[in-house]
Order: structure tokens, then C-alpha cells, then sequence
């Protein structure tokens, strides 16, 4: 584990817990925020004791506390992942319905999801590789993407082969249209917009070299 | 955001526009923000269409409101009352517009706005004078009205209690719209009798969590 | 007060509490009911204590109990007509979003429900007399109509100026369209059916006398 | 009608049919109605489409279920799971059909079940394979896809308390699909860990009033 990582700018690739303190980082004060399966749970582990960041649980909770430790577990408190956590003073159950009805009514603040491919108009794909054996299985992603005020992606940029993931245009099955606002990677952060892919930070790298090796036209910010 | 703690309902209502959407909770005097409409009174924002199951009784609250001359239009279920004198005068003379929308339309299309629905397929009023000129569909050999979301600019509700991070419990059947409004309103401002420390509401019993609400006063005569 | 109206099958006409007496001993042990505002407020007061019967009021409760007598007064606690109303053990408390969706999803056993006019096809009208300088107000009535599994409809026969009530077609704007199962009025009771209005009961009067005086088909119960 | 209180899950199951559509409730194990579940094998119904977030995990529960061949069809949001062995292999070898649906599309749809809903414009899913051949519509700027209820035949939930009326409460995130699906099907069967006398719940923290709620055992690991 190496939950003390340190944003490092200018230097790179991140880690996953680089990348994770980054969102973090990024997270106003008490926003209400959706930490999807996986990777992005990672995120809660660099909020600030104080941060009063309020983590929803799709299946039914406000002020999610951290993974439950031996001795604490309590099979009627899962998160998502079906992870035994805990409860946090102010928190909240409700039903299914409810929980989505939060999450597709726009009353999130932030979700963090991860990610197989980004395109350059934000539209997400990370819920089936589309491969003809593949069970599918969506989950909460698609009502996460279209739900909440502001999708961060979390993810690598390339594919351990070496293809990027972020895009002109996805390949996999799409979760949801136009739906990204950030994507975190460990190479950059990049905003979608509606002038396309605009790079906020590099992490050993630059945006020429990036440039080079994404099939698609990337900007600097415009305070850069 | 977490909920802001007002120190008077005149800072939790402070701001509202001219030509707001206000959702007011309350049935009759149950779960109806007396105090946060008297503020809204003093604060001043006309033209104003306000969404409540009625059109205010007697000369206090939502009824003052309306002699104020505040309110442009009413959307409620039930306008007519014994004693909805104000209400009646200003409709007979043609100085507000009135939305008759059967309770249950009322709820669902606020439910609907606050859950992201576009639109839903309604079996209330097929045939009657309030689905005129409303889309409809068979379903399953049932016809169906196609209702539109109510979506507020503000919710004024009233609840029992909460906590400082602005969950809310209610009590009784004050309950009501209370709930409903809280998930359908860009600003949801919360008058309620006792504020408690977090942590002391039961997990388990929070109605209207956190996420909902914006403000939240404590009633004047019981702080 | 007049709580202790015996049912008097053949006499009549029935007063109000005779004929909320003969619609609460219609009512199924155990069902689930709201009784509308109005006179069919007084069928709750016929109801045997033993009835298991639970009461719906639409502003937000199950097991309603009885008015509140002085000194039981909660201002919290109201039925739909905002009559201070006591709880029964049992009781539960939900928004209206919910309480609606209890009554339009089809879970309540019968509503019962006054009228200005209901037809042969079992359309009701009980919302708007249709006068031009009328203030229309409907209140749950068109969700209980369409909502309930039986409607039972509780009214006088003929309108105080001799008018019937039960007729061919509505001339007042309708609550609901076919939406009545059965009739109780101080003359006698009807059922709605695929075949028409069929008299289950009179009161002081015969089924020609009542046939003379409706402009409608009656029909005798199958087995009579 | 109010509750009936069973002596054992076998007769609180006695006489769901063949082919009938379950909804079983549960997220991963919490709020699974296990006996329920145990019970429905023994009591033999077969052809049965069930309706749950999950297609079952291990050898035991829903996975049991679905290895004696008595489930069609699963309708859920997330089938695949590390240890989703018994679906997978049926799914592989074409011996079940699944119908994939996003986790709050299946929570709505029973909902509009339960609510009388004909159908309602959704946004989830839009421009995704899951909407592929559903009706859209553009409302206020924003694409919508047509969904249409889920009812069931029974459901089979777990809670945490029940009342001898059928009021339930839930405990923590057990809650979950319970409350939902005891509103979208004909006949609801609740499994708890406690039957209390009527009185007892609080009524501001009953979750499902018990006009739901048909048929209630106590877990016999705590008779």
C-alpha cells in the first residue's frame, strides 16, 4: 500500500494512489460523492480527516465510513463492491429506488468511475469489452454516468497493450453519451469540453509527446 | 454541499428571485414553514408561482402571501377551503392564475423532477377535464395520461427535527410533501423545531437525507 | 348523532349512518381502506372493533384511528379533511409521493367515496359541479377512483331537487371513467357490471318503482 | 389484507406457480431472503423468471436455485461475480436467458410497477446496447428512453423486524431492493429475524407498511 503518495507534478507515470490523491485533491469541501468499484475507492483514502466530503453507497447510504476491520464487520453493511464498511455520524439508509433516484435526479456532487475508453466528447465505455464470451454486466455505471453533476474518470491512458484509452471514438459498448467531465490518468489530467480535450497537468511528460502518441488533437489550458 | 445553518429564517430565505418556482410543504397547517413563508413575506420576491397541495388558509402564511400580491400563479390539488377567502377572491377577479393537479400528480411529478424522470405514463384524471389536451397512451389495454416533472427553483418545507449536516426527520402525518419537495427543488430551505448534534439522528430513521437540503433554521419560538 | 342505525332491509329511506352501517358491514375483515371526506368519514364508525380493518388516510398514514377528542388534539396529526385524527397500534408514516403511489399502484382493498353523479358505466363525478364561477379543487379524489381495487360510492339516490344521481352519462366533469363497483344510496345499492346496474338491496321502495324513477335499465340481482 | 405470520418458510412459499416471476431481494448477501430461497427449491416451482440485482453467488441461495434448473430467465443488473460459477456456466452453455438491466432501471421499474406507472422516460442508458430498439424521446433538450414496469408474481425479501400486521423495518443497507419489491408483486413473502407485537415499531421508521406485505416468517435459526 502506498497511501501517503505524494502528487508529484511533472513527474510520472502515477501510481493508482497518485492518481487517487489527485481527485482527491480536487474534491470541494462536503461535496456528496460517488466512489465507483475498484480503483476509484482508492480516493477515499486521501480526503482529509476534515474534508466533510459525504460518500454515497449506491445500495443505500450517506456518510459511508472506511472498510470495515476485523471485528467490525456486519454483513447488513456493504458497500457497492459488497465490501463490509462502516457507518459515519450523519449518515443515512434508504431503499434502492431512493438511492438511484439521488444519483439519476442530478443530486450527486462528484462520481469517480473508472474506465476502458474515453472518447473526446466525453462519452464513457466501462461496463463490457463487448468480446462475443463476455457476460455482461452494468451495474450502477450507467446511472452513475448520466447522474451526477460532475463524472471523473480514473484510469490509465494506455492499455497494458500499449493502445490508448482515450479516443476519438469508443470501440467497447458505450455507458453513457457525452457524459465525462474529467479523466485522470496517469500520464495527465484532461478536461472534456465542448472545444475538446484539454490538458490541465502532466505527470513526466508533455503535451507534445502526448499529443504524439493519442490519436487526437489536445489543448493546453487556456491560462497556460 | 452539507446543509448551512441559518440563524433566522430571513437568512435562510434570502435570495430568492423574482419569478421563482416555490415548492411549499404542508397540509392544511401540518408540515406547512409558517416562518419561512413570513420571511419570504418580508423578503419581498413577487411574481411567484407556488406549488402546494393549498392555496392557503385565513389571513397567515401562504394566504398572505398571496394578498401581498406576491404570487402570479398557483399549482395545488385543492384551492378551495372554508376559509381560503384570499385565495377565491383573487381568483374570482382574475388576479391569479390557477393549476388544478390531482394530489397524487402533485407528489409524482415532484417525485419525477427530483428523480430524473422526463416524463411518466399516468393513470390519474383519463377522461377528465384535467388530462385536456395531455398526450395519451394505451398500455397493457389501460390508458394512460403523460405528465410532465414539477421542478421548483425553491422548496420551503417544514420538519421535525435535524441534524447539522441538514438530515431530517419528520413527525406524523406533518410529514406529507415534505419529503417529496426536499429531492424536486434547486434550493431546499428547511424550518424545523429542534436542531440536534450529527450523529444523534437514528441512521435508520433520517427521511429526507443531507444531500437534499440547503438550509435549515430552527423555528424562532423555540430557540 | 345518530351511530347506532340499524340496517332495516325493505325500509327507508336509509339516513346517513344507515347506510355507512351497510357499507361497513360490506367490508372484509382485514382490508385495507380509505374512506373519503365527507359523509364517507362515518363508515369508520360502524366498523366492529374487531374488524382488523386499517384505515389509509391520503395525506401520509395507515391505521388511522379514530377523531381526536379534546385533549387528544395533535396538530401533527391529521386526517385528508384536516381533522385531528389519533393513531392505532400498527400505524405507519410516509410521504405523499408514497402514500399516492400506495393508492394509484392498486394496493388499497376499496375506497369509499362521495358523488354528485355516477353512470351506468360506473364513471364518477365528484370533483367540479362544472359551474362557471366554481373554483374546481380535486384533492385525491381522481387517485383513490382510478387507485383502489373496489370504489364503493356512498350518496343519495336523487339530488335535493329531485334530480337522479345514478345516470345515463354523466353531465358533470367526471372524476374518473369506470371506475365505481358499487353504489350505496339511501334508496337502495347497485352494482356496476359488464351487463349494466344491478340492484342488490332496496330500501322502502321496489326495484319498478326505482326503475320508474331512473331514467335506466335495472337489473335484478342474478340470484333473486 | 393484513399478514399472515408463517410457522416455517415452506409454507410461507406454498403454492408459487410455474413460470411465475419472482423478484428476490438482496444485494450480494445482505437482505438475500436465504430460507425463502431454500424453500422455493424444495417446494419445486420451475419455468420461473426471477428478478434480482445478482444471479447468485457459490452453491448456495439464488446459485441453487438456478443449478437445479427450476429459473428461465434472470433479469438483473450485475450477473457476473467472482464467484458466479453456476450462472456463468449456464449462461455459456445456453441453458438460461439474461436480460441485463442498469441496477436503478431495475430498482424504477419496480417502482412504477408498484405505483401504477404505465411507463416512464428514463435517462439512463440512452445511446447505450441497452437501449437498443426502446422508444426515445427528447424532453427539454434532453434524450429520454421509454421504460416500462417489472411486476412480479411474488416477491421473496428479507427484513429485519416485522409486526404480526406485516410492518417491516430493514436494518442498514440489508435494506436495499426490499421495500421496492414489496410494492411491485402480487404476493409478497417477507423472512425476518423478529416477529414483535403490533404496537411495537415505531411508526415513523417503518420502512414497508404492512398493506404490502402478505406473507411473514421469523428465520428459524431464531425461533
Amino acid at each position: 500500500m502506498n497511501r501517503n503518495s505524494q502528487l508529484t507534478c511533472g513527474q510520472g507515470p502515477l501510481d493508482k494512489h497518485a492518481i487517487a490523491a489527485l481527485i482527491a485533491r480536487d474534491i470541494p469541501r462536503g461535496a456528496y460523492v460517488n466512489l465507483g468499484i475498484g480503483q476509484p475507492t482508492l480516493v477515499a483514502d486521501h480526503l482529509p480527516a476534515d474534508s466533510g466530503v459525504v460518500l454515497h453507497t449506491e445500495n443505500g447510504m450517506l456518510n459511508m465510513g472506511p472498510a470495515a476491520e476485523e471485528g467490525q464487520v456486519d454483513p447488513d453493511l456493504t458497500n457497492a463492491g459488497k465490501v463490509p464498511v462502516t457507518e459515519l455520524p450523519g449518515a443515512a439508509y434508504f431503499h434502492h429506488a431512493d438511492s438511484f433516484a439521488m444519483m439519476r435526479g442530478g443530486h450527486l456532487d462528484i462520481c469517480v468511475l473508472g474506465a476502458f475508453q474515453v472518447s473526446a466528447a466525453g462519452d464513457l465505455a466501462n461496463w463490457h469489452t463487448g468480446a462475443p464470451d463476455a457476460i455482461p454486466a452494468v451495474g450502477g455505471a450507467m446511472d452513475l454516468a448520466i447522474g451526477a453533476k460532475k463524472v471523473f474518470v480514473m484510469m490509465t491512458l494506455f492499455a497494458k497493450d500499449g493502445t490508448p484509452k482515450l479516443v476519438p471514438e469508443c470501440g467497447y459498448p458505450l455507458t453513457g453519451l457525452a457524459c465525462v467531465d474529467r479523466v485522470y490518468t496517469d500520464l495527465a489530467v484532461f478536461d472534456v469540453t465542448a472545444q475538446g480535450l484539454t490538458v490541465r497537468e502532466t505527470f513526466g511528460t508533455t503535451v507534445e509527446e502526448l499529443a504524439g502518441r493519442l490519436d487526437l488533437p489536445l489543448r493546453r489550458p487556456a491560462t497556460a | 454541499m452539507s446543509a448551512r445553518l441559518c440563524e433566522h429564517a430571513d437568512e435562510a430565505v434570502a435570495g430568492i428571485e423574482d419569478g421563482s418556482t416555490v415548492l411549499v410543504g404542508g397540509f392544511g397547517m401540518a408540515g406547512m414553514p409558517v416562518e419561512l413563508i413570513d420571511a419570504l413575506i418580508r423578503q419581498g420576491a413577487k411574481d411567484l408561482t407556488v406549488v402546494s397541495n393549498n392555496a392557503g388558509n385565513g389571513d397567515t402564511g401562504l394566504a398572505a402571501l398571496l394578498a401581498k400580491g406576491r404570487v402570479r400563479k398557483v399549482v395545488c390539488s385543492f384551492p378551495r377551503q372554508s376559509d381560503s377567502y384570499v385565495f377565491d377572491e383573487l381568483y374570482r377577479s382574475g388576479k391569479i392564475e390557477l393549476e388544478v393537479v390531482p394530489q397524487g400528480n402533485l407528489a409524482e411529478r415532484m417525485r419525477a423532477a427530483g428523480a430524473g424522470i422526463g416524463a411518466f405514463y399516468c393513470p390519474t384524471g383519463v377522461g377528465t377535464l384535467l388530462a385536456e389536451g395531455k398526450e395519451t397512451r394505451v398500455i397493457d389495454g389501460r390508458t394512460y395520461v403523460l405528465e410532465y416533472p414539477i421542478k421548483g427553483d425553491v422548496a420551503l418545507i417544514g420538519a421535525h427535527r435535524a441534524d447539522r449536516t441538514g438530515n431530517l426527520v419528520y413527525r406524523k402525518t406533518a410529514r406529507n410533501f415534505g419529503p417529496v419537495m426536499a429531492t424536486a427543488a434547486t434550493t431546499v430551505i428547511a424550518q424545523v423545531r429542534e436542531v440536534v448534534e450529527t450523529g444523534v439522528l437514528d441512521p435508520e430513521t433520517v427521511v429526507t437525507p443531507s444531500i437534499f437540503v440547503d438550509r435549515v433554521v430552527q423555528e424562532a419560538d423555540r430557540t
